[in-house]
């Protein structure tokens, strides 16, 4: 009697989109059978679909966390994710350049434009300590930062709703930005040299691969896969998300509301951090505006997967990435992100949640 | 072991309590009850901090603990199931359960069991989310969260609402048996005559103030009482 | 003691707290900043709400005016200033109370203003503009097609947006609208539509080039003013007595026609300023704050939240629409770059100054916005760079090299140099400063109730009897300020229901009789 | 220069436009006003300080050397937004501001000029503002230093296709009016040449990658990709482009690419890429850096030439008609850019205040060009200089002068 | 199995309907499954008009999933209900409440930031000021505004029934609980129903009040109001309802006089326990 195949018409939806979708990738395999399409256009759209993918999913992650369990859209994130960046890359910079260049260029990143990554010659070969170092430094800076923060506004305003948060987290996310630009200015700047690459026969279409990208690829989906490790079978994990769903109830259940919140922004601001990091040294540029820029990209990777779901940001961000991409092989590169967002909208209509909305996996 | 001195207290602006005076010794069966809106569920709130603290004290085990934050207040022997929203409904049922038990180490596995045992249909379900348990069940896992550790006070308010009658009569036969292991219990009961029935004090609430304190069976005999509060 | 003098003590007791609760909120801080709260119940509401409105523009025209002497404007500077300034102000109010209605009451979280904004103005734009001379050429329509099409373009798309957003809920429906919002400012920012012939016309949006079409800020005002909107034809009756009373004072043609543009906004502003009141305190507004509040219980007592929800969509973007017409009618010039994400955040720090859920809030938000956050600063950089010349090291780091050596100058220069990158740390500070101390605006936490009588001063039926019956009873603290002054204000309820016949048993007044016929649909 | 035909006086029916009146002005009368708007924050806030200190410089310049004439000089920051650059432009109208130069970025020129500059007839010159669609603007209020870049196209699609003999070729462009209208120019004249193009892709600023983007651009192998971008992509674009794509394809970019520093922060030679720009040819340049150079301490960047000459037009102007007025200075703008007489630059600036103070014939040779302005209010002829870079360097390797489409 | 599909012209629906309708709601073979759980099994029962019915079961027997399939608020994955002899299986909850079929809600939904009156007023069905252009427009606002003085006037007086009066200006988010189970019950009452789903509207609700509130429903169900009420209390079910329907494990147990429901065996295992 249960089994009933009935489908609600947003079931049916979901399978049109699919269907679409499937439409598409049979386009893309005659494509290239006919020759349309060669192979390695296809392949470079597909391999940085999912490398965009995991960037945004990478600096999704964090997001979600902190906007499942502190309850609020937090519109700094991107600057998190910058504070990572400059925070991280200021270390590898004064520990790879030490002696090389003047004190001030190296502290300021090469703000005034006077040395640069190659007089540094700063790559993960040549100066593997200075980048773990870094690396380190990012997670660690950015989480004082957000402590800081923490302490500073949202802390005064626990009892606030999600706007007054939201709107608080714009006015912080403009104090941070324009603080790094302050110190940083705002040019843009290389920041380390290109990426050496290995020369390698397991992918078809390439021989070669990009050892920074490779380097961000490997720690992003480790991050991701531990991060849903710790949330998902450990007793804090379970606290957050008690927390997440009524902090009153947890406070009078004993768990120290205030310390899961500080754990909270330790592993959201640790982890946004070094995902900053991480996607400067893939991008290998750096800018004021490079988590901003990313941050619409970020919340649709998060909505779009489930607030609070870690496979969902990830899902999410390679979405994202994905569609960017890949819509180069149908319309012109002013209308691939336009192509993306209107996916995303549609795949609400039959998931009102977001993919991974009400099942929890993190 | 909690004092409550001529307690005001309220939310924001608005005062509920007016000079509140209430007592529950180490092992004492304690039940208030009262019309709605009395400040029944206030007075819970208030051991808490969870309200706006305006006057009087609340002494917990011989410490002060009025006007404190929420966080200063939360010790491990005091357990709680509040009337509303009284479960995690995002986290499963177990783990609501196991929450229970935060402080310790490790989840207490007995008590679990014990737990399993009196609600059976918790065990079947445990990985199911509280929030899409029934009402009544949602009143099981609150209580049985409460249950996870052996706290030295009870604090209940209105447990029985939406559970079973067989049920509602379990919940009561395990509160006395709580209390006679020697925990302390503080009841809210709009099921007052049984509770009443079976506590060693009742206070009756009217308006944010004491309007009458006497044994249960005493106040369970008073004319006034039954008609006023107890519907007859 | 019996049951009723139970009820009655509680009654008592409720009313006196009452009493406490609007004293602490009359003496505390929302009176520091805004004495009319101190006798806000006995005014009737909407005499309350325009003296905060007034009271707003007042202080931003005296702040207006001190920056201007301080930087030396002279009378007519500071009128052109403060015309500036209530063009923005009126502008931002605009769509501000369009967001309010959306987000305010309905609860529906839209963070893409903008992209509406841009539909309507493109609308007009793509209508109005020469169809030749011009880079992108458009239909050469007049205004009077234009400015109503654009409007209901903005509906329009509105209606698309929220047909498939309705089940999703807020965060979600947020990303949908933003997103939305995107995806029309990336649609005209393309080359895709940037020209291409429709019915062998030429027309398009001029992706990033943007469209030249008629100057709002001029036309408008000559159809006012001018006989036939030509100038040359001469004046028209109201053109007029406008024109010699100006012409007198010695002010400009083009500061008349700006200021009769910003007037027309203005009477814009207020017609769908009461509107939007009347829509508030209505039923239909009770529907909208149910379907914020809690749609599934609202829809559980027979409300069609679906169709309210798309209504009040729809007509919010066409506001929007609107807003985005007489925004750009400014410019004579659209383009793609004014319609980007954040304006929709300011858009809504406007609101949230003045409080979300209160249209006079929505107002006074817009007038602070625009007056102070948006005008002020670079005044005040106006009047530092004005006063002192410092040396400008190229990085903090040489100016505070510098400070070693103990000269301060370099880095106080390089601050100095920084301010317009300061000017948002300021910014976002002031933000977080008012969301710690003021998070429901500056006009505080405001119940508007939904209705059209003035409900927070109704009151009981047996209130009034037992105060009546029983004043001494009671005693002096309970008889609350307000309740008397509600006495007065509300003349019929009390009364009305005074002449029931005393019988204890409200159900029994046919109950079929009293509500609206089911049987006869009122749509 | 000065060709009959061309140039029309504001209202004038005269062919030589130093006929205009010219009351001249009692220096210890009256202050020459003079606003300057650029875009100080913003998108092109790096761009558009050292052009407003540029356009500072020869009220400075007068200062400095003890000029009798003193030029009060109200720097707004336009934050590259159309709102805010209204309004600031609103306030230096308000305090009584006849002329400006502004603004920068094209979307915050055209709304000024609509909105404020040509109803409330002010003048204002642009240093760096290049649309085309500027041109059809009123040119008696709306005057630009800068070159449209309806020419750098076609003079892109002349170097590329007929010097360097490159016959297809693909646009990897900006999806902004900048590269949106640089593009479609140098692809219609590139076609026009006779040259193929075979792709044509727009892309959006600040992207995590532009791989793809390129992939797309440059998967029918063409000859030459012409790239339109600001650094601000650019170093990622070009980083992408080295990591993935054939380094020896020859690449050329506009002048919004023409850095120094870029090499470096792209950390290749970029050997195979070449550009053109604007050249700050004017007979006046050498004495225009020198000046700069003395003041800032660093020399010169993009469109600083142009900022400096448009505030000194607007100087003489107002001096030589005597009044702090718009229309006033607009009839001057020709007359002492085309007009005859003595030539004034950077060099005697000084003296060329004093004449202009005097009412009489001065002609002003710029440090960008020759500056004069046609009846459009664009520069009549601009030259371009053909940049390369080698091993980390960039180096004008060619100048094509006097280019008139 | 074939019960999913009932003919939409069942022949017994419509002599029903002629006979004069002795029973407004009927619901048939309603199942609904959520996930692995089958949450109702192919219940079956109807409910008289005039009459006060109770629905018991254990915690979990599928009760409240059972209102919640009726009034729309979850579609049935098969079965049929019925209202006054038409089909409204699947109906939006507002098109079933429009129809005179309104519940309340067993864990509370009261609208918190609007004022308990405005929860009040908000209940009345087709008020004339719920269409914009009558809210709005200056000619027509009149009769709006009449009619809230007649909606307000029945709106204080239940307040006063429901001892609530004194809490009209408070925003219903700072009720006490059994406060809100009276407004959520006085709200439901004001949309006028035809039959009221009561999900144990007396929880919580002081014992003295109570007894005041089962004589309203009695003199309301005299006045030919239906009610189906989910409720623990036994006393309130066997000395109140004419008859019971009990629910267990999703399926109807039984289904009767109280009298019969309380010696049936069954019921006795399943639910009362050792109680009755
Ligand atoms: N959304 C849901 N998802 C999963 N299971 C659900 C959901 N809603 C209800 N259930 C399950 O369906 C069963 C019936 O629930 P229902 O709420 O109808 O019970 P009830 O009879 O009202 O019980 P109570 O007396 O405790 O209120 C329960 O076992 C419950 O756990
Ligand atoms: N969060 C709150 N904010 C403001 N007032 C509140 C709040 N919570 C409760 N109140 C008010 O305080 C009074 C007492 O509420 P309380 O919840 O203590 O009553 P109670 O005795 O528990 O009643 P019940 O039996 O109905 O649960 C009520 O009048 C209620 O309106
Ligand atoms: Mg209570
Ligand atoms: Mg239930």
């Amino acid at each position: 009697m249960g089994d009933t195949t009935e489908f609600t018409w947003e079931q049916w939806f979901g399978v049109l989109l699919l269907a679409g979708v499937g439409v598409l990738i049979l386009d893309v395999l005659r494509r290239l059978v006919v020759g349309d399409l060669g192979v390695s256009t296809f392949s470079t759209f597909l391999w940085r679909g999912l490398v965009d993918g995991l960037i945004i999913g990478l600096a999704a992650v964090g997001l979600s966390m902190t906007y499942s369990i502190l309850r609020f859209a937090n519109f700094s994130h991107g600057d998190l994710v910058t504070t990572g960046a400059f925070t991280g890359w200021t270390a590898a910079w004064l520990i790879g350049g030490a002696g090389v260049t003047g004190l001030g260029s190296r502290l300021l990143l090469n703000a005034d434009g006077s040395t640069s990554a190659r007089e540094l010659n700063l790559h993960v070969y040549a100066e593997p300590v200075a980048i773990v170092a870094g690396l380190v430094i990012a997670a660690a800076a950015t989480v004082l930062v957000a402590l800081a923060i923490d302490k500073l506004v949202y802390k005064r305003m626990r009892d606030a709703g999600g706007i007054p948060l939201l709107i608080a987290s714009v006015g912080v996310a403009l104090a941070l930005r324009y603080v790094i630009v302050f110190f940083y200015g705002e040019r843009t700047r290389g920041i380390v040299r290109s990426s050496p690459s290995i020369d390698h026969s397991l992918l078809f279409w390439t021989d070669s691969l990009v050892v920074h990208e490779l380097v961000m690829v490997v720690s992003a989906v480790s991050l991701m896969l531990g991060l849903h490790g710790l949330l998902q079978y450990t007793k804090l994990g379970t606290a957050m998300r008690a927390m997440a769903d009524n902090k009153d109830l947890a406070l009078i259940t004993g768990i120290p509301t205030e310390r899961v919140i500080l754990a909270t922004w330790v592993i959201g601001a640790g982890l946004t951090g070094v995902a900053g990091y991480l996607i400067v040294l893939e991008q290998e540029t750096l800018n004021f505006n490079t988590g901003w820029f990313l941050l619409l990209l970020i919340f649709a990777a998060v909505i779009l997967g489930g607030i609070g779901s870690i496979y969902g940001a990830i899902a999410g961000g390679l979405i994202i990435g994905l569609a960017d991409n890949m819509m180069l092989v149908w319309i012109s590169g002013d209308l691939t992100r336009v192509a993306a967002f209107l996916l995303m909208i549609l795949i609400f209509i039959f998931r009102p949640q977001g993919l991974f909305g009400g099942v929890e996996t993190a | 072991m909690l004092t409550v001195d001529g307690l005001d207290a309220g939310y924001g602006d608005l005062q509920v309590l007016h000079d509140i005076d209430l007592e529950v010794d180490s092992d004492e069966y304690v039940a208030i009850v009262g019309p709605n809106g009395a400040g029944k569920s206030t007075v819970m709130k208030s051991v808490f901090g969870l309200t706006t603290y305006m006057g009087g004290s609340v002494e917990f085990q011989s410490r002060e603990i009025s006007g404190r934050r929420p966080e200063e207040i939360i010790t491990h022997s005091i357990g709680y199931v509040p009337q509303n929203d009284n479960v995690f409904p995002s986290l499963s049922v177990r783990e609501n359960l196991e929450m229970g038990a935060y402080i310790l180490d490790e989840v207490p596995e007995d008590a679990l069991e014990d737990v399993f045992d009196r609600f059976p249909i918790l065990r079947e379900r445990q990985d199911q989310t509280a929030g899409s348990m029934s009402g009544g069940q949602q009143q099981m896992v609150a209580m049985g969260r409460a249950l996870m550790l052996e706290p030295d006070l009870l604090l209940l308010d209105e447990p029985s609402a939406g559970l079973a009658p067989d049920l509602v009569s379990d919940m009561f036969d395990r509160v006395d048996a709580i209390n006679d292991d020697g925990t302390a219990v503080l009841i809210v009961e709009q099921n007052a005559k049984e509770t009443l029935g079976r506590c060693d004090r009742g206070y009756v609430l009217v308006g944010g103030e004491n309007r009458y304190e006497d044994d249960g069976d005493a106040l369970l005999g008073d004319e006034q009482v039954r008609r006023d509060f107890l519907g007859g | 003691m019996t049951s009723d003098d139970v009820g009655d003590q509680d009654e008592s007791r409720t009313q006196t707290r009452e009493h406490e609760a609007s004293q602490v909120a009359t003496d505390g801080g929302t009176s520091a900043t805004l004495p009319l709260e101190t006798d806000a119940g006995a005014r009737p509401r909407w005499q309350v709400d325009l003296g905060y409105i007034v009271l707003t523009t007042v202080a931003i025209y005296a702040l207006i005016t001190v920056l201007g002497l301080l930087t030396g404007l002279g009378v007519g500077g500071i009128f052109r200033q403060l015309q500036t300034v209530t063009f923005l102000a009126a502008a931002y109010a605009l769509v501000v109370l369009a967001l309010n209605l959306h987000w305010g009451y309905t609860g529906l979280f839209n963070i893409g203003v903008a992209g509406f904004m841009a539909v309507g103005a493109y609308g007009m734009a793509v209508l109005t503009a020469p169809p030749e001379g011009t880079t992108t050429p458009g239909l050469g329509l007049p205004l009077w097609i234009g400015i109503p099409f654009g409007v209901l373009l903005a509906g329009l798309v509105g209606l698309i947006v929220v047909l498939p957003a309705l089940r999703i809920r807020a965060d979600y429906f947020a990303i949908v609208t933003l997103a939305f919002a995107e995806v029309i400012r990336l649609t005209i920012n393309s080359g895709a539509l940037a020209d291409f012939e429709l019915l062998g016309r030429e027309l398009g949006t001029g992706g990033g080039r943007g469209i030249n079409f008629p100057l709002l800020e001029s036309a408008i005002p000559r159809w006012v003013l001018y006989q036939g909107g030509d100038p040359a034809q001469g004046a028209n009756v109201v053109g007029l007595q406008i024109l010699t009373v100006t012409n007198q004072l010695g002010i400009e043609r083009t500061v008349v026609e700006s200021a009769v543009y910003t007037s027309i906004l203005v009477v814009l502003v207020v017609i769908v300023f009461a509107l939007l009141v009347r829509t508030a305190n209505s039923p239909f507004g009770r529907l909208l704050k149910g379907i914020r509040e809690d749609e599934l219980a609202t829809k559980s007592l027979g409300k069609n939240t679906d169709l309210v929800k798309i209504k009040v969509f729809v007509l919010g973007c066409a506001i929007m629409g609107l807003a985005g017409i007489f925004w750009q009618g400014r410019n004579g010039y659209v383009d793609p770059d004014a319609f980007l994400p954040i304006i929709t955040f300011y858009i809504f720090i406007a609101l949230i100054i003045g409080g979300s859920g209160s249209n006079t809030g929505s107002v006074v938000g817009a007038l602070v916005f625009a007056g102070v956050l948006f005008e002020g600063p670079p005044y005040v950089q106006r009047i530092v760079t004005q006063q002192v010349d410092l040396p400008r090291p190229a990085t903090v780091y040489d100016g505070v090299v510098a400070l070693g050596a103990f000269d301060p100058l370099p880095l106080l220069g390089y601050f100095v140099g920084q301010l317009a990158n300061v000017r948002f740390i300021l910014f976002g500070v002031i933000l977080i400063l008012l969301m710690i101390y003021r998070p429901d605006g500056l006009l505080g936490h405001r119940s508007e109730p939904a209705s059209p009588l003035h409900l927070s001063a109704e009151q009981s039926p047996a209130d009034s009897r037992s105060a009546k019956r029983g004043g001494d009873d009671d005693g002096g603290d309970s008889s609350g300020g307000s309740d008397s002054d509600s006495d007065s204000d509300s003349d019929s309820a009390g009364v009305d229901t005074s002449t029931d016949n005393g019988d204890d048993d409200p159900l029994d007044s046919n109950p079929d009789d009293s509500t609206p016929d089911r049987g006869e649909p009122d749509e | 220069i000065g060709d009959e035909e061309v140039v029309g006086g504001p209202g004038e029916d005269e062919d030589d436009p130093a006929d205009v009146d010219a009351p001249g002005t009692d220096p210890d009368e009256r202050d020459v006003l003079l606003g300057v708007l650029q875009p100080e924050t913003g998108d092109l806030g790096e761009l558009g300080t050292p052009i407003a200190d540029a356009a500072e410089l020869p009220a400075i310049q007068l200062t400095n050397e003890g000029s009798p004439v003193t030029v009060d000089v109200q720097r707004e920051d336009s934050q590259t937004e159309s709102e805010a650059g209204i309004s600031r432009a609103e306030d230096l109208v308000a305090a009584g501001y006849p002329s400006f130069t502004g603004a920068a970025a094209s979307d915050v020129t055209i709304p000024v000029a609509e909105s404020v500059a040509i109803p409330e007839q002010v003048v204002m010159c642009s240093p760096a503002s290049t649309s085309p669609l500027i041109t059809d603007l009123d040119g008696d209020y709306v005057f630009r230093t800068a070159p449209s870049d309806a020419l750098q196209g076609v003079v892109m699609a002349e170097v590329a296709y007929e010097e360097r003999g490159w016959e297809t070729a693909a646009s990897f462009h900006l999806n902004d009016d900048y590269g949106q209208a640089l593009s479609e120019v140098f692809v219609e004249s590139f076609e026009e040449l006779g040259g193929e193009i075979t792709a044509e892709v727009p892309f959006e600023p600040e992207q995590p990658s532009y791989t793809s983007g390129l992939e797309d651009a440059l998967s029918d192998d063409p000859d030459l990709l012409m790239v339109v971008a600001f650094p601000v992509s650019g170093i990622q674009l070009f980083r992408d482009f080295y990591g993935e794509f054939d380094e020896e394809l020859p690449v050329m970019v506009t002048d919004g690419l023409i850095e120094d520093g870029l090499p470096e922060d792209v950390d290749n030679s970029m050997d195979n890429v070449m550009g053109t720009a604007p050249a700050a040819d004017g007979p006046e340049a050498d004495a225009f850096a020198d000046l700069y150079e003395e003041e800032y301490g660093s020399s010169p960047g993009v469109f600083n030439a142009h900022g400096y000459d448009a505030s000194a037009v607007q100087i003489l102007s107002n001096l030589r008609g005597g009044e702090n007025d718009g229309a006033t200075i607009s009839e001057q703008m020709r007359a002492v850019t085309s007009g005859g007489g003595e030539p004034v630059g950077p060099s005697n600036f000084l003296e060329g205040v004093e004449l202009a103070a005097d009412g009489e014939a001065i002609e002003y040779e710029g440090a960008s060009s020759i500056v004069s302005f046609d009846e459009n209010g664009d520069m009549e002829s601009v030259s371009y200089d053909v940049f390369e870079f080698e091993d980390f360097e960039l180096e004008a390797v060619d100048r094509i002068e006097d280019f008139e489409p | 199995m074939s019960d999913i599909e009932l003919p939409e012209s069942d022949a017994t629906v419509s002599t029903e309907t002629a006979d004069g309708d002795d029973r407004p709601l009927r619901v048939e073979s309603l199942t609904k499954t959520f996930g692995g759980i089958l949450a109702v099994d192919s219940a079956t029962f109807a409910v008289e008009r005039g009459s006060i019915t109770g629905l018991i079961g254990p915690n979990g027997a599928g009760k409240s999933t059972t209102f919640n399939l009726i009034t729309g608020v979850h579609e049935p994955d098969s079965g049929r209900i019925y209202f006054d002899g038409e089909d409204i299986t699947g109906l939006q909850p507002h098109r079933v409440a429009e129809r005179g079929l309104v519940r309340t809600f067993q864990i509370t939904r009261e609208l918190g930031e609007m004022t308990v009156l405005e929860n009040m007023l908000l209940a009345f069905q087709n008020q004339r000021g719920e269409a914009l252009w009558r809210a709005v427009l200056p000619g027509v606002r009149g009769s709006v505004v009449d009619q809230e003085r007649e909606l307000l006037e029945r709106a204080w007086e239940t307040l006063e029934l429901f001892e609530i009066d004194h809490l009209a200006h408070e925003e219903a988010g700072t009720l006490s609980g059994g406060q809100r189970k009276l407004l959520e019950l006085s709200r439901a009452l004001l949309t006028d129903p035809e039959l009221l789903l009561l999900d144990e509207p007396m929880a919580g609700v002081n014992p003295t009040l109570e007894g005041k509130l089962l004589e309203r429903i009695h003199d309301l169900t005299d006045r030919g109001y239906t009610f189906l009420i989910v409720e623990h209390d036994m006393d309130v079910i066997m000395e109140n309802c004419e008859r019971v329907i009990v629910m267990h494990q999703g399926s109807v147990l039984a289904d009767g006089p109280p009298a019969a429901i309380q010696a049936d065996e069954r019921v006795i295992e399943a639910y009362l326990g050792g109680e009755v």
